[in-house]
C-alpha cells in the first residue's frame, strides 16, 4: 500500500466528486448530492485497516467510502442518474446507497442513524464469530444527535466490534461545530462510554490506516469498540448548491493547501510527479468510461416501482 | 395437540419455539434477561438459552432497534422488544425511516427479517404515556407487517409467523388480555403472514374489530343475539397485509359495517376500513359505516374518566343498533 | 394590502411578523440564524432581530423540540424548525408523549403555545428518508393542531395564526410549493385556528385536498370543466381542527366525493376523510369514495419510478371521471 | 436548615410513600407507583438550593421532589387516588404529575424525556432574564436515553441555567447500572459536554444541598448546565408488584443501614431522638390527614374528560 496505491484511490473519489458536481450542473443528477472532496484520505487510509467482510456504514456524504470499498464507479453514476443501476435500481440516489456484495450497508440521510445500524452489524459478527468489524462513519455535528449516543453506549456495553469514525470537517452543513459543542475534539466523549478515543489528522491517508487499524484490531480481538476522529476540511459546499456564504474569505483557499492529493503532489519529486500525472491520467479515463458505462443503463422501468417493498 | 394457556404464557412459548429452533434468532430489550420481563413475556429464557440468545440493553430503544436492523441485514433473526408501545416513539426514526425503508430503497438488494415486539393499550391508572395504542403510525408505514393478535392462540401462531417473515413486523399484543386464558395449537404448522378471520358469523352486520376489541365484540354479538340482531365478528388480526376480502365479502352479505379499535378515534386504522368499505363496498352498504374507538383525547390516568373514553362492548351493542336501525 | 410574494417568502414575511410583533416568541432550529435557513425561510431575522430571538442549535431535534415545549410551558413562544418532516421520526416522542400531552394530562394546568414548523413532500430525486408527508401521524395524535398551507396568503396567515395559537401547532409547507409565487394580504387580520375554503366552486364532483394537491385538485378542476364536468375543490387547510362541516355540505350538493393527498394512501388522513363521509354523508353519496395518494411505497428517488408514484392533477382527473360516471 | 428540618422533610416523604404503598395494597391507588424510599435526602438537599421561581421537572419516582417543593400532600394523595385533585384533576396521576404553582414541570413516564423540557424552562429564564434556574432529576438507566444526551449538549451550548440530578440508585427497573455503561461514574460524562460533574453522597442531604447550592449558582451566574450525580439505593421495588427477585440477598438490608433516615437516627443522641421522635409523630399525623382529607375529594366527572385537550 501506500503511495501511489493510496494516491490512486484518493484521485480517483476526487474525480469522481469531481464529475459527478459537472454532471450535475448539466442536469443529468435530479436529487441533491453531498461531496466529500478533501475528504478522501479517510475512506481510503480506513479501507486499508479492512478486509472482505467487514462492514461499512456512511451518510449521505459516503461516496467515497462506497468507492474506498469497492463498489462499482458506473454503477454509482448510474445510481445517482436515477437509472436503473446494478447497485440500488434508482430507489436510493446519491445519499442512501448500499452495496451489500462489497459489505457496504449504506449510506444514510438522517444524522446519525448509521450508527445503531452499525451496531447491529456488530452484533452479527459477535454472535457469529465471523471475526468481521463493523466500521462507521458519521460527521462531527452527528455526534450531538441522540441515536449515535445510544449506539456507541450500547456497543460498549456489549463488547461489539465497532469502530465509529468521526469526519470532523469543521462544519454540520453551515453551522460551526465549535458552536455546538462544548468541547474541543469530539473523540473526548469517548471516555463517557468508557472506550478508547483518538483524533488523528484526517488529510493523511497513513495516519487515518493507523488508527484505524488499531481500533480495527482491537475490535477484531474482541475488546470492543472505539471513537477515531479524523480532523479534516471540506472543500466544497454542503451539498450542491450550497454557495457557502458562511464560510470566512480564505477558508478554502487555505484548506486547498492541506488537502490530501495537493500534500502529496507538495512533496512529490520530479519523478514522483511524472508517476502521479500518469495515475491522473488513468484515473481521469477511468472515470470517463464510468460515465460512458453509466449512461449506457436504462432508466427504471415505472412497471417495477411496487417491487421490494416486501420480500 | 394444543395446551391451554394464558395469552402472556403463549407468548413465551412461542419466543421458546423461536430460540429453540430458529439458531438465527436473537432476543434482546430492556428486563428481559435475567428479569424475565416486566410482564413475564420472556420467563425462564435467559436460563435455557443463555446470554448468546437473549441479553438486556440499555434504555436506548433507538440504538437497540437500530441493532435489530444492522444484525438482520448481516444474518440474524433478532426479536427486540419495546416494553410499551408508547416508548416505540422515541426510536420513531429507525422504524420508519430505516427498517421499513431499506428493503425498498435498496432495491431489494437487502433485507430486514426482525421482529418488534411490544403490548399496547391502557390499562386502569395508567397515564397517556403507558396507554397508546399507536398501530395506525405503523399500519401508515409501507415496508412494516403489522400484526395484533386477539387470542392467546394467536399471540403464539402469529408471533410465530412474524418471526419466519423474512420482512420487518411489529407485533402489537394486548395488556389488558394478557390473563386471558385459552387452547392454544402448540403444534400447528407456522402459518404465512396475513388473513383476517371470522370468528362469529351473522347475517345482519358485520363488525371489524382487532386486539382488546375483539373479545368487546363478542360478547356484544352475544347481546345483540339477544335482540335478534346476528352479528358477523371479523378479527382483523393484521393491519399489513390487510386482508380486506374477508370485510369485503362480510359487507356484501350483511349490508352493514361497524370497525371497532381502541385507538383514537380520528385518523384510526378504522379510517382506512371504513374508506376502503366506501369506495369497494359502496354499492353493498345499506348504512352509514360507523367506528367505535376511544374520542380524541389523551388517555387519562383516573378509572373514572377511562370509563368515560375507553370503548367496550356496550359502544358496539349501541353502534350496531344504530346501524341497523338505519 | 396585498403583495405578490412566494409562498418561501411569505413564510419569511409570517415570521418577520411574529419576532417583531410578539416579543415572547424565539425561533430556533438548525441552520435557521447566521445562514438563513437551507431554503431561506429565516432570511435576515438574524441580523434583524438578533441572537437573543433566533438561534442555531445543535443537529438535535428531541432536545430542541422538547426545549421548545419546556420555554413555552414557562412563558415564552417558541417556533422550532424541523428542517424537513421526515427528520420529525427523531423527535416523535416529544411531539406525541410530551407536547400534544401536557395541557390535557395536566389537567388544563400547564400551556403549550408553539410551534413546530416543517417542510414536507417530495421532490425530483429526493430519497425515502427526504419525502415524507407525515401529516397522518400528527392528525392522529389528539393535542396538536395541524396546518399545511398550500398557497403563499396562506402560508402567511396560517403561520401568523399558529404563533397566536395557545396550542401546539405543526405547520406542514409544501416544499415543492415554495417557488410559487401569489397575492399575500401582509395587511389583514389574524385568522382563528381551523376552517376548510371552497377554492373553486362545482356541481358535479367534491375533491377535498391539502398541501401541494390542492393546486392538482384546481388544475384537474380546470380540465374537468372542458369536459363539462363542474368540480367543487375544498382546501381543507387544517387536519386539525377538522372542518368537516364544509365538506359535508360540499358533497350534500355534489354526491360525490374524491380525497387527494400526498401521502401515502393506506392510513393516510384521506382514509379519516372518507371515513367520515361514508357515516355522516352516507345518504347524499351517490358513488364510492375514492381517493387518490401515493401509492403504498416508500418514496423512490429516481424521477422515472416517481412519476409511477406520485399524484398529480391527471390521477384527480381520472378519479373524478370514474366518480362521476358510477 | 438542617437537623430537624431536613429530618422532617424526608420524613414526610418516606412516610408519604410508606403510606401509598398501603394504600395501593387497599386497591386506592389504580395506576402502578414508583416510591423513592431510601432517595428522600436528593430532593430535600435539593430544596435547600432552590428558591421559588425555579423549576423542578423529574420522573415518575417524583413523589419526594413534589412533596420537597411544596405541592400539597393531599392533593398528591388525592391524584393518584385517581380523584378530581387540584393536582392534575386525575389525569396524570402518580408517575406523570406536576403544579404550575409550585414550579413543578412534573414527572415523566417516558425515561430521558425530561431533560429536554427542563432545558425548556432553562431557556425562558435565560432569554426573560428572571435569574431562575431549572433543575431536573433523572435515574442512572436515563443516561443511556439519546433525549439526555441531546439536552445537556444543547444546554451546555447555549449556556443555560439546568442542573441535571441523576439519582444513582445502583438499578434501571431489574438491571444493575454496571451492566448498563462502561464507567465508574456517570458524572464522567460531563466532560463529553465540558459542563462540570460531580458525584455526592445522595443519602446525606448536607451534601447534596451543597453540590446542588454550587451547581445553582454556577447557573444562576450565567455559568451554564452542569451535572450532580448522587449516589443513593432504593429500599423498595421499581413500582408496586416488583418481587424484586433479581436484587442479591441481604443488599436491601444492609442498604437500610446507610439510608438517610436510619443514618441520622443512628447518630442521634436521647435528647435529638426524643426530637425525632416528636418530628414522626407530627409527620405521621400530617400524612393521616392528608389521606383523609384526599379521601373527601370526589372522583372526577365524567362529563369533564374532553376538556383540556386543548386551551
Ligand atoms: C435527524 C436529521 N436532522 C437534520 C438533518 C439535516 N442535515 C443533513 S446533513 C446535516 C449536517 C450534518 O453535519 P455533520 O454530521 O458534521 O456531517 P457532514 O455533513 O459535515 O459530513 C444536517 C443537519 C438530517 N439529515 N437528519
Ligand atoms: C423511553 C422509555 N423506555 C423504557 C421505559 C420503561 N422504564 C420505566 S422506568 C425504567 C428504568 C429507569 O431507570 P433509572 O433511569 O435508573 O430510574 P429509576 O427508575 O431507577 O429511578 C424503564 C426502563 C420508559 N418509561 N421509557
Ligand atoms: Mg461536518
Ligand atoms: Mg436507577
Amino acid at each position: 500500500m501506500g503511495l501511489p496505491d493510496d494516491y490512486r484511490a484518493m484521485a480517483r473519489i476526487r474525480r469522481f466528486e469531481e464529475r459527478l458536481a459537472a454532471l450535475k450542473d448539466d442536469g443529468e443528477i435530479p436529487g441533491s448530492i453531498h461531496l466529500c472532496n478533501g475528504q478522501e484520505a479517510i475512506p481510503v487510509g480506513a479501507a486499508r485497516a479492512l478486509r472482505d467482510g467487514d462492514h461499512v456504514t456512511a451518510t449521505y456524504r459516503g461516496h467515497g467510502w462506497a468507492l474506498a470499498r469497492g463498489v462499482d464507479m458506473a454503477g454509482l453514476f448510474a445510481e445517482m442518474m436515477g437509472r436503473d443501476s446494478a447497485v440500488n435500481g434508482g430507489r436510493a440516489a446519491s445519499p442512501y446507497l448500499s452495496d451489500p456484495s462489497r459489505w457496504f450497508m449504506g449510506e444514510n440521510s438522517i444524522v446519525g442513524a448509521g450508527v445503531p445500524i452499525a451496531t447491529g452489524a456488530a452484533l452479527t459478527a459477535q454472535r457469529t464469530g465471523s471475526g468481521a468489524v463493523s466500521v462507521v462513519t458519521i460527521g462531527d455535528g452527528a455526534m450531538n444527535q441522540g441515536n449515535v449516543h445510544e449506539a456507541i453506549n450500547l456497543a460498549a456495553v456489549l463488547d461489539l466490534p465497532l469502530v465509529v469514525v468521526v469526519e470532523n470537517n469543521v462544519y454540520s452543513e453551515m453551522s460551526r461545530i465549535e458552536d455546538m459543542v462544548r468541547i474541543r475534539q469530539l473523540a473526548e466523549r469517548a471516555a463517557g462510554y468508557g472506550i478508547p478515543g483518538r483524533v488523528v489528522d484526517g488529510n493523511d491517508a497513513d495516519a487515518v490506516a493507523d488508527a484505524l487499524t488499531e481500533a480495527v484490531t482491537r475490535a477484531r480481538e474482541g475488546s470492543g469498540p472505539s471513537i477515531v476522529e479524523a480532523m479534516t476540511e471540506r472543500l466544497v459546499g454542503h451539498y450542491s448548491g450550497d454557495v457557502q456564504h458562511y464560510r470566512p474569505a480564505g477558508e478554502i483557499a487555505s484548506a486547498r493547501e492541506r488537502e490530501p492529493l495537493a500534500r502529496i503532489r507538495a512533496a512529490a519529486d520530479a519523478e514522483l510527479t511524472a508517476r502521479l500525472d500518469a495515475v491522473d491520467a488513468e484515473v481521469e479515463a477511468e472515470v470517463e468510461a464510468a460515465v460512458t458505462a453509466a449512461r449506457e443503463v436504462p432508466y427504471p422501468d415505472p412497471a417495477t416501482v411496487k417491487e421490494h417493498v416486501y420480500v | 395437540m394444543s395446551e391451554s394457556l394464558r395469552y402472556i404464557q403463549a407468548v413465551n412459548a412461542a419466543l421458546t419455539w423461536a430460540l429453540d429452533t430458529r439458531t438465527d434468532t436473537v432476543y434482546f430489550g430492556e428486563d428481559v434477561a435475567l428479569p424475565g420481563g416486566p410482564f413475564g413475556a420472556t420467563k425462564g429464557l435467559h436460563k435455557r438459552f443463555g446470554s448468546d440468545r437473549i441479553f438486556d440493553t440499555p434504555i436506548s430503544e433507538t440504538g437497540f432497534l437500530g441493532m435489530a436492523l444492522g444484525s438482520a441485514m448481516t444474518g440474524l433473526r433478532p426479536i427486540a422488544e419495546i416494553m410499551y408501545a408508547d416508548f416505540s416513539f422515541v426510536a420513531m426514526d429507525q422504524i420508519v425511516n430505516q427498517i421499513a425503508t431499506i428493503r425498498y430503497s435498496s432495491g431489494g438488494r437487502w433485507k430486514a427479517p426482525l421482529v418488534i415486539r411490544m403490548q399496547q393499550g391502557y390499562s386502569p391508572g395508567a397515564c397517556a404515556q403507558h396507554s397508546h395504542s399507536p398501530e395506525a403510525y405503523f399500519a401508515h408505514t409501507p415496508g412494516l407487517r403489522v400484526a395484533l393478535p386477539s387470542t392467546p392462540d394467536d399471540a403464539y401462531q402469529m408471533l410465530r409467523t412474524a418471526v419466519t417473515s423474512d420482512d420487518p413486523v411489529v407485533v402489537a399484543e394486548a395488556r389488558m388480555l394478557y390473563p386471558t386464558k385459552g387452547p392454544v395449537r402448540t403444534d400447528a404448522p407456522v402459518e404465512p403472514v396475513g388473513g383476517a378471520r371470522v370468528v362469529r358469523e351473522g347475517t345482519d352486520a358485520t363488525v371489524v374489530a382487532w386486539s382488546r376489541m375483539v373479545p368487546a365484540a363478542l360478547a356484544a354479538a352475544g347481546t345483540l343475539a339477544e335482540e335478534g340482531i346476528e352479528t358477523e365478528v371479523i378479527d382483523l388480526r393484521w393491519l399489513n397485509p390487510l386482508d380486506f376480502d374477508t370485510v369485503g365479502a362480510s359487507v356484501s352479505r350483511t349490508g352493514r359495517l361497524v370497525v371497532a379499535h381502541e385507538a383514537n378515534l380520528t385518523g384510526g386504522f378504522g379510517a382506512e376500513i371504513a374508506a376502503r368499505a366506501a369506495d369497494e363496498c359502496f354499492a353493498d352498504l345499506r348504512a352509514p359505516v360507523a367506528r367505535v374507538a376511544t374520542p380524541d383525547v389523551p388517555m387519562p390516568a383516573a378509572p373514572a374518566l377511562q370509563k368515560a373514553v375507553v370503548p367496550e362492548a356496550a359502544h358496539v351493542v349501541e353502534a350496531v343498533r344504530r346501524t341497523v336501525r338505519r
